[in-house]
């Protein structure tokens, strides 16, 4: 739903474009950004030492309240202008969406979770889509919910120039054929835009009745759940709506989700009871973890990817030798495993291990694609380079504690190899400029996060195609753009996958990126909680077509 | 010169204050290298161009900044803050009157618990000179002054909080808040309870300082007087030692307590931030530190100008009860 | 003059224990004060006159001690000391303890006027509040009776409008007014003997000549007896019967005052009533003291005014004389050897000017 | 209250018996003669005597040795010393020669052990070398900004205390706007404009403590400025510039060393401040504030790594207390410091 940049919408030349890359990652200053897309390969909990599957057959109690402790305080509750994962996240309880995610990261429709009765039906070659709604669904104000609403979802953020509007200005139509039925149609095909329509529905009359105050002092929408009260930085309340439409009503009564920024305060209100589940557990806390048994960690994979990518722009790094250089001056996997696990995992390509494995591609090549430290080897080529004495390769990053110690590591191995290198984590403000900038002596490697839609097509555009959105590092490589262009067109999992297994292969024999880790979603979930699940995409998953979370 | 119209003419001294606060707060603020609208979009946005210059247009970032500045001015005298980039659509001035109550609470807690201990403190260490109770509260007053703030509130967290988990460690309810907010709590009596379980901690860790400095004062302040030639006087008229020191002393020895007071209101507000950053406190300190992270304009300008209105009232209050104890300032003479 | 002596001080030593060393302010000081009686304390500065003075009412503080000597008022001890069986001084068991010292001798029995009016009435108080708490304290009256009396006290002293002036603030008054409220304090709680510390001393003549006046008006009417701290002369000729002459600490001549101005004996008394313009005798030239009176953490050898005596001979040098009557009735007693045969002080030779300054050098650390 | 009356009798030196008093002191009877307490000998003297402030003074140099020291091994020879005999405090070098313990999240933050006394940090890093080279920050910040604060300080002071008149008034409502915003506040906006860095921390710092000296010397000069041997100076034709250097402000030097050394204490703490929000010192620079801002991470896994940076700020601070404190008896045992005592603290 968030985070991926429509293709088709070629932007005009590669000048100074302010982009933001999608961050994912516990501890940013701003507000944590909630799950966008994770791909669990099998079993939809996760893999951590967490039981759910067993204990639904208990008999699960209705009733109490749910205490959540969020990592960020949300803003505001309006689909439309939605800017910070916190404020997402309680969108997903209180609004229906469109389409949900069934057990893996293919959006499914499953009503009532979701609006849309069946899988859009295609025509045109993918360029046209028809999707049908029930009829019987209706907003917590009584109004009844039809394609117009829709409609309205899908049309106002361009009306508003609001931040969606990037992901919806491909539909160059949206038309209703009848109350419940609406076509929709596309600038150019593309089968992943359904990910982007994994989108809660607002009510078109209560938000123009009053569009300043709608998501701060009204919040109407159609889910299980009302938001009665809230208070920013403070609280937000959620009551069960008992006669919700749907056929079956969440096990709780009530929901508390209280934003508490500090890991260790919010684990310390976890673990004495004030609270029941806790977003976002940083590595160190893990070991509390297991000291304590009432409390249990879930993790969830997410489908994101990090990496340091160099400056094609100008510089030294623009040398296909030097990239080989200060690829032999670090062993990504030892780095990872000290840095990052266990948040996270080391990635070899673009594409996280879910992803991969989905779309066949050869993971074990790409990682024979990376060689370990060897500072030796890696003199000789910046020597070859003809790289200055004094050259100092300059790594910048956005704020992010795991981000910034990686960042260290590969600094610390260009000093071992002979030359300077300096890690700066900068705020978001003075990141976007200079990576903008590209300019040789500010930045010179910018490591950084993607979280686009789960599909091969937006992970590549974004930052190998040569207009991608986000590749301010300017790499391009007309081969690598033709495949992804066609890739995009062509329809059916068969004849995309070489496409994108090629264009890949090129990316890695260029070294446009050192692909570095993947980081998981993690929930601190205490024993008196039962039915929590994680999914790849959208978490937390409390009331949904796969679970329904109850509390003591 | 009534006691009224010396305090219209202090507040109409603190207009030119007010006034060179906002030009110099704007002016840093213009000075900040990146682009607030970059930010305002939000990082996980896929912002494009259009995104992004409407945004600049709906903001009115793209006039000049004197014409900027004045805008402002012109809307501040009328009331109206802005709107806050960050938290977007909310005005300024309702997310700075929400905030605020937090911050004056603590601030005003962390006096009261600095002053009731520090005057007692303060007199007996004076009293009792170069005995023991003098020495252990010039001890005590000593590190108090020494040791920073939030490293206090880190300690108070880690004794009170994690291992004995006797008080709570963060947020503030407001004691007018209504029950159904404040997890625990049924009657407003409760949530009065409650804010005084979560004010303990922080108002301990703000206070230390000013408590400390305050019984130094209070101290060199008492030992002066007592060396006067008026306690003399009284003494050698066969006045008791304890109505010396409650009623001739004590009154004189005020006086410097009470104007350091007015300038620690700076430090404690100053303190605030840091206090509210520890104990996950939603007041103006931690909002002044969004504002500036999101480089939110108008928020940072607002919550720049509350604290200086806040610091101008603590000390034009800390002048008039000077005035009202001290005779020989008669209110607006040769002060 | 009554006969019954209402204040006696024997051999009254007060000592400053200071980081630098024992100061002996004041060093075996001997005097009393008779009934309605007017007696005066002069020296110069540094002499450990008003030490003397605040003894009186245990108003020394640390490092201040008072650690010998006997102050007796009436027939109440002040200040006494007996021996332990060790050797070592403690307190006498009939000294009056400190909450008696305080209800029944301070402001009651003995008032005291201070010296600095400036830094003696508290500044945050009204003046009326102050005398009239003084003497709600020290006279058993009711506080409105108080009130009055206070009022009537201040207008006594010279206070125009004492009605209005009463609620006034100290800082609203002059100096010389101040001085006068002072005066009222000390007259009003009606004591019997009121110990004046240099009061006109801060005043300008014109105002002092005044307070004088209204002094000894005051000490007529109501028959005080008065225990006089001043380092001038003339104030001394106008207002006292009797004279204490003190110089480092100790009493050097005693006498009433005619006998004082007329047949001084010490040198010292000379030099200085040689230092002062006379009405009543011409001289050319006045020849202030020369030298300046050296320090008393350690007093010079012998006779102390030796290092700055035109008289001094060898003898001086061997004893501090104690002070001894020139009369049968000790009106007129002297500390000098000139007068006591046995000393042989005439037959040893005159201490030359570099002698004495060489010893004076030894004794300034 | 005051201790009413104690009929015991405890002997004090020699032997002579004291009878209880009000114990009300009186620092010097006006009957002593203290005519050569003066001069910086004296001084010096005072202060061999007040134990107290000779502990402060042995503390500060302590600290001095050890923040020049890390002064010179970090910004003159790029950690070399500290890479021989000890462990980088920037980096956590993985390098197998330096045969460190495994660095890693899992096992950084071990508790106190031989090898690393007060334990390591999250990233690996040896606590104690970052302590004593965090102390290079908060001395070179508490030094320079009191240093800049004091001249600044100084002349305006001095300026508007002795010209007073208009200036006085301009110069005075400038500083009370600066006093108006709260110290930390203002840095921050000041920080954020220019950027986050040490120096421009300090330069920000020491702008802000020039009112805090200004106000201090203003007064002295007020009082100065009435003395007879101001107006002798004036009347000998010596133009106002001498005047002021030669005989204001030697002589309102007595409560501006004063000051200055409580300030430092204050700027330390100030500075510590502005860390632990981020904007003082950046990664991985070692600083004593940014030491405590990483230990709120790791408060239950290892709680004493944030009470070591702690305890550094807090000796640090109180020894120049003391030394101040010691000064201020020693110079002028009734200086009215009440009043300047400390403004501005956070």
């Amino acid at each position: 739903m968030l985070g991926n940049n429509k293709p088709s919408k070629r932007s005009n030349s590669n000048s100074s474009r302010r982009k933001f890359i999608g961050y994912i990652g516990g501890g940013a200053l701003m507000t944590t950004m909630a799950g966008c897309l994770g791909g669990d390969s099998d079993d939809p909990a996760s893999s951590g030492d967490d039981d759910t599957s067993d204990d639904s057959t208990e008999d699960t109690q209705t009733g109490g309240t749910l205490t959540f402790a969020q990592a960020g305080a949300p803003i505001k509750f309006d689909p439309i202008d939605e800017t910070d994962g916190a404020s997402s996240a309680v969108d997903a309880q209180v609004y229906s969406h469109l389409f949900r995610y069934g057990e893996g990261p293919d959006p499914t429709a499953a009503p009532p979770h979701s609006l849309a009765t069946d899988l859009p039906e295609w025509e045109r070659d993918g360029s046209r889509m028809i999707v049908e709604i029930l009829d019987y669904a209706e907003f917590h104000n009584g109004d009844h919910l039809t394609a117009e609403d829709v409609q309205y979802t899908f049309e106002q953020p361009l009306v508003e120039e609001t931040n969606l509007m990037s992901q919806f200005d491909i539909f160059t139509d949206i038309e209703l054929v009848d109350d419940y039925t609406l076509q929709f149609d596309l600038d150019i095909p593309y089968e992943g835009i359904v990910h982007a329509m994994v989108q809660p529905i607002v009510p078109k009359d209560a938000r123009e009745a009053n569009r300043e105050s709608f998501g701060l002092d009204t919040v109407i929408g159609s889910g299980p759940f009302e938001l009665v009260d809230w208070a920013e930085g403070e609280f937000v309340r959620f009551e069960r709506w008992d006669d919700w439409w749907g056929d079956e009503l969440p096990n709780v009564e009530a929901m508390e989700w209280i934003p508490i920024e500090e890991n260790t305060t919010r684990f310390a209100e976890l673990s004495a009871g004030e609270v029941d589940i806790m977003e976002d557990v940083p590595p160190q806390l893990f070991e509390q973890f297991d000291a304590d048994p009432g409390v249990d960690v879930f993790e969830a994979d997410w489908l994101n990817y990090f990496y340091a990518a160099f400056n094609f722009n100008e510089g030294e790094t623009t040398k296909p030798e030097v990239r080989e250089a200060i690829d032999y001056c670090f062993t990504v996997e030892t780095v990872i495993e000290q840095q990052v696990e266990p948040v996270g995992s080391v990635l070899h390509g673009p594409l996280p291990g879910a992803l991969a494995e989905q779309w066949e591609m050869p993971v074990s090549e790409w990682e024979a694609h990376w060689n370990d430290r060897d500072f030796d080897r890696a003199a000789e080529l910046f020597e070859e380079a003809g790289v200055p004495d004094d050259w100092t390769c300059e790594i910048v990053a956005p704020p992010g504690e795991t981000r910034e110690q990686v960042g260290i590591s590969i600094a610390n191995g260009i000093n071992q190899a002979g030359y300077d290198a300096s890690m700066r984590a900068l705020d978001w403000g003075s990141f976007n400029e200079i990576t903008a900038e590209q300019s040789a002596d500010e930045c010179n490697i910018q490591i950084v996060g993607l979280t686009p839609d789960p599909d091969p097509h937006s992970f590549l555009d974004l930052v190998f195609h040569s207009e991608g959105a986000l590749n301010d590092a300017q790499y391009s490589n007309e081969r690598v753009d033709e495949l992804i262009d066609d890739g995009q067109r062509t329809v059916g999992f068969e004849d995309r996958q070489p496409l994108y297994e090629e264009a890949i292969g090129h990316i890695l024999d260029d070294r446009a990126h050192i692909p570095l880790y993947n980081l998981k979603r993690t929930y601190g979930v205490s024993d008196n909680v039962s039915n929590f699940s994680v999914h790849p995409i959208r978490n937390p998953s409390l009331f949904t077509n796969r679970n329904n979370v109850s509390v003591q | 010169m009534s006691l009224f119209r010396y305090t219209f003419w202090r507040l109409l001294q603190t207009i030119p204050a007010l006034f060179g606060i906002s030009i110099i707060t704007f002016a840093l603020i213009n000075a900040m290298p990146s682009d607030p609208v970059a930010i305002m979009l939000g990082p996980e946005q896929m912002a494009s161009e259009e995104a992004i210059e409407a945004a600049r247009e709906r903001h009115g970032l793209n006039q000049p900044v004197h014409i900027r500045y004045l805008n402002w001015l012109v809307a501040v005298v009328q009331g109206d803050l802005g709107v806050s980039f960050y938290y977007n659509g909310v005005s300024v001035s309702d997310k700075i009157l929400e905030r605020l109550p937090a911050t004056l609470l603590l601030v005003f807690a962390s006096f009261v618990f600095s002053i009731s201990l520090s005057i007692p403190l303060g007199i007996i260490s004076a009293a009792r000179r170069n005995k023991l109770a003098d020495h252990i509260a010039r001890i005590i007053s000593l590190i108090g002054v020494s040791t920073p703030s939030f490293w206090i509130g880190l300690i108070l967290i880690i004794v009170f909080g994690y291992y004995l988990r006797w008080l709570p460690i963060s947020g503030l309810p407001m004691p007018y808040a209504d029950p159904a907010r404040v997890s625990g709590a049924e009657t407003q009596f409760e949530v009065l309870l409650q804010t005084l379980r979560h004010l303990i901690l922080p108002t301990i860790a703000l206070g230390t300082l000013r408590m400390a400095a305050v019984t130094r004062i209070q101290r060199s302040a008492m030992l002066e007087v007592l060396n006067s030639g008026y306690i003399d006087l009284v003494k050698a008229y066969g006045v008791s030692g304890r109505t010396i020191m409650r009623k001739h002393a004590l009154k004189n020895a005020q006086l410097p307590v009470i104007t350091i007071i007015g300038l620690q209101i700076s430090g404690a507000l100053g303190g605030s931030v840091l206090i509210e950053t520890v104990f996950n406190i939603n007041g103006l300190g931690r909002l002044i530190i969004t504002a500036i992270e999101a480089q939110d304009y108008p928020l940072i300008m607002g919550t720049t100008l509350f604290f200086g209105i806040i610091f101008i009232i603590g000390v034009v209050v800390t002048d008039i009860a000077y005035a009202y104890v001290d005779p020989r300032v008669s209110y607006g003479g040769e002060s | 003059m009554k006969e019954n002596i209402i204040l006696s001080v024997k051999d009254l030593e007060t000592h400053f224990f200071t980081s630098g060393g024992i100061v002996r302010a004041v060093d075996g000081v001997s005097f009393n004060v008779k009934s309605g009686e007017t007696v005066g304390l002069v020296g110069e500065s540094g002499a450990g006159k008003s030490i003397t003075a605040r003894s009186i009412l245990r108003l020394v503080d640390s490092p201040g001690q008072i650690v010998g000597g006997e102050i007796t008022f009436h027939d109440q001890m002040i200040f006494g000391t007996q021996e332990r069986a060790d050797g070592t001084i403690e307190r006498h068991p009939d000294m009056l303890d400190d909450e008696t010292l305080r209800t029944q001798i301070r402001g009651s029995k003995i008032a005291m006027i201070f010296q600095d009016p400036m830094d003696s009435l508290n500044p945050v108080f009204k003046i009326g509040d102050q005398v009239r708490e003084l003497i709600e304290l020290n006279r058993d009256v009711t506080k409105y009776e108080a009130k009055e009396i206070a009022i009537e006290t201040l207008r006594e002293v010279g206070i125009p409008d004492p009605e209005n002036r009463y609620s006034d603030y100290p800082h609203e008054f002059s100096g010389g007014m101040r001085q006068r409220v002072l005066i009222a304090m000390a007259f009003s709680c009606q004591p019997d003997l009121i110990i004046a510390d240099e009061p006109t001393t801060a005043l300008d003549v014109t105002v002092e000549g005044e307070i004088l006046n209204l002094v000894r008006d005051l000490q007529k009417k109501y028959n005080t007896s008065f225990l006089w701290i001043t380092h001038d002369m003339a104030v001394i000729a106008e207002l006292c019967d009797r004279v204490n002459v003190m110089y480092l600490g100790e009493i050097i001549e005693q006498a009433n005052v005619y006998d004082l101005f007329d047949d001084a004996h010490h040198p010292y008394t000379e030099a200085l009533l040689k230092s002062i313009p006379r009405p009543d005798v011409s001289i050319e030239k006045l020849d202030p003291i020369t030298g300046v009176m050296p320090g008393a953490i350690n007093p010079p050898q012998g006779c102390r005014f030796h290092t700055r005596c035109p008289d001094a001979h060898r003898a001086c040098l061997d004893t501090n004389p104690p002070l001894i009557g020139l009369d049968e009735n000790e009106q007129h007693n002297v500390a000098c050897i000139k007068y006591d045969e046995r000393t042989g002080y005439w037959e040893s030779e005159e201490l030359e000017n570099e002698e004495r300054n060489q010893i004076k050098g030894i004794n300034n650390v | 209250m005051a201790s009413e009356s104690k009929d015991t009798i405890d002997s004090r030196p020699g032997e002579l018996f004291v009878p209880a008093e009000e114990e009300y002191s009186v620092d010097n009877p006006d009957e002593m003669d203290n005519s050569e307490d003066v001069g910086i000998k004296y001084t010096i003297l005072q202060i061999k005597e007040d134990t107290t402030a000779r502990i402060g003074l042995y503390i500060v140099s302590i600290i001095m040795i050890v923040a020049i020291y890390a002064t010179i091994d970090a910004q003159l020879l790029d950690y070399a010393i500290a890479e021989r005999f000890w462990y980088h405090p920037e980096f956590d070098p993985d390098s197998p020669e330096a045969n460190l313990p495994p660095i890693g999240i899992t096992n950084a933050y071990g508790e106190g052990t031989v090898a690393h006394p007060l334990g390591t940090d999250h990233r690996g890093r040896d606590i104690l070398a970052r302590l004593v080279y965090g102390s290079r920050v908060s001395i070179q910040a508490g030094v320079f900004a009191t240093f800049i604060g004091m001249a600044g300080g100084i002349i305006i002071g001095s300026v508007a205390g002795y010209y007073g008149g208009r200036i006085d008034d301009l110069l005075m409502r400038g500083i009370e706007t600066l006093y108006a915003i709260p110290f930390l506040v203002l840095i921050i906006a000041f920080m954020s404009a220019v950027g986050r860095d040490l120096v421009i921390a300090m330069v920000a710092v020491s702008i802000l403590t020039t009112p805090v000296f200004a106000r201090l010397i203003r007064s002295e000069v007020l009082s100065v400025r009435e003395m007879a041997y101001v107006e002798a100076a004036r009347a000998s034709g010596l133009r106002d510039y001498q005047i002021i250097l030669r005989h204001v402000i030697p002589n309102s030097f007595a409560s501006v060393v004063v000051q200055a050394t409580l300030q430092i204490g204050s700027i330390i703490l100030l500075i510590a401040g502005l860390s632990f929000l981020g904007f003082g010192a950046q990664e991985p620079t070692p600083d004593w504030g940014a030491m405590l801002a990483d230990s709120r991470g790791f408060l239950l896994p290892n709680p004493w790594f944030s009470v070591w940076p702690g305890l550094a700020i807090l000796i640090t601070v109180v020894a120049f207390n003391i030394v101040g404190d010691g000064l201020r008896d020693a110079l002028d045992p009734y200086i009215d410091n009440s009043q300047k005592e400390d403004e501005g603290r956070i």
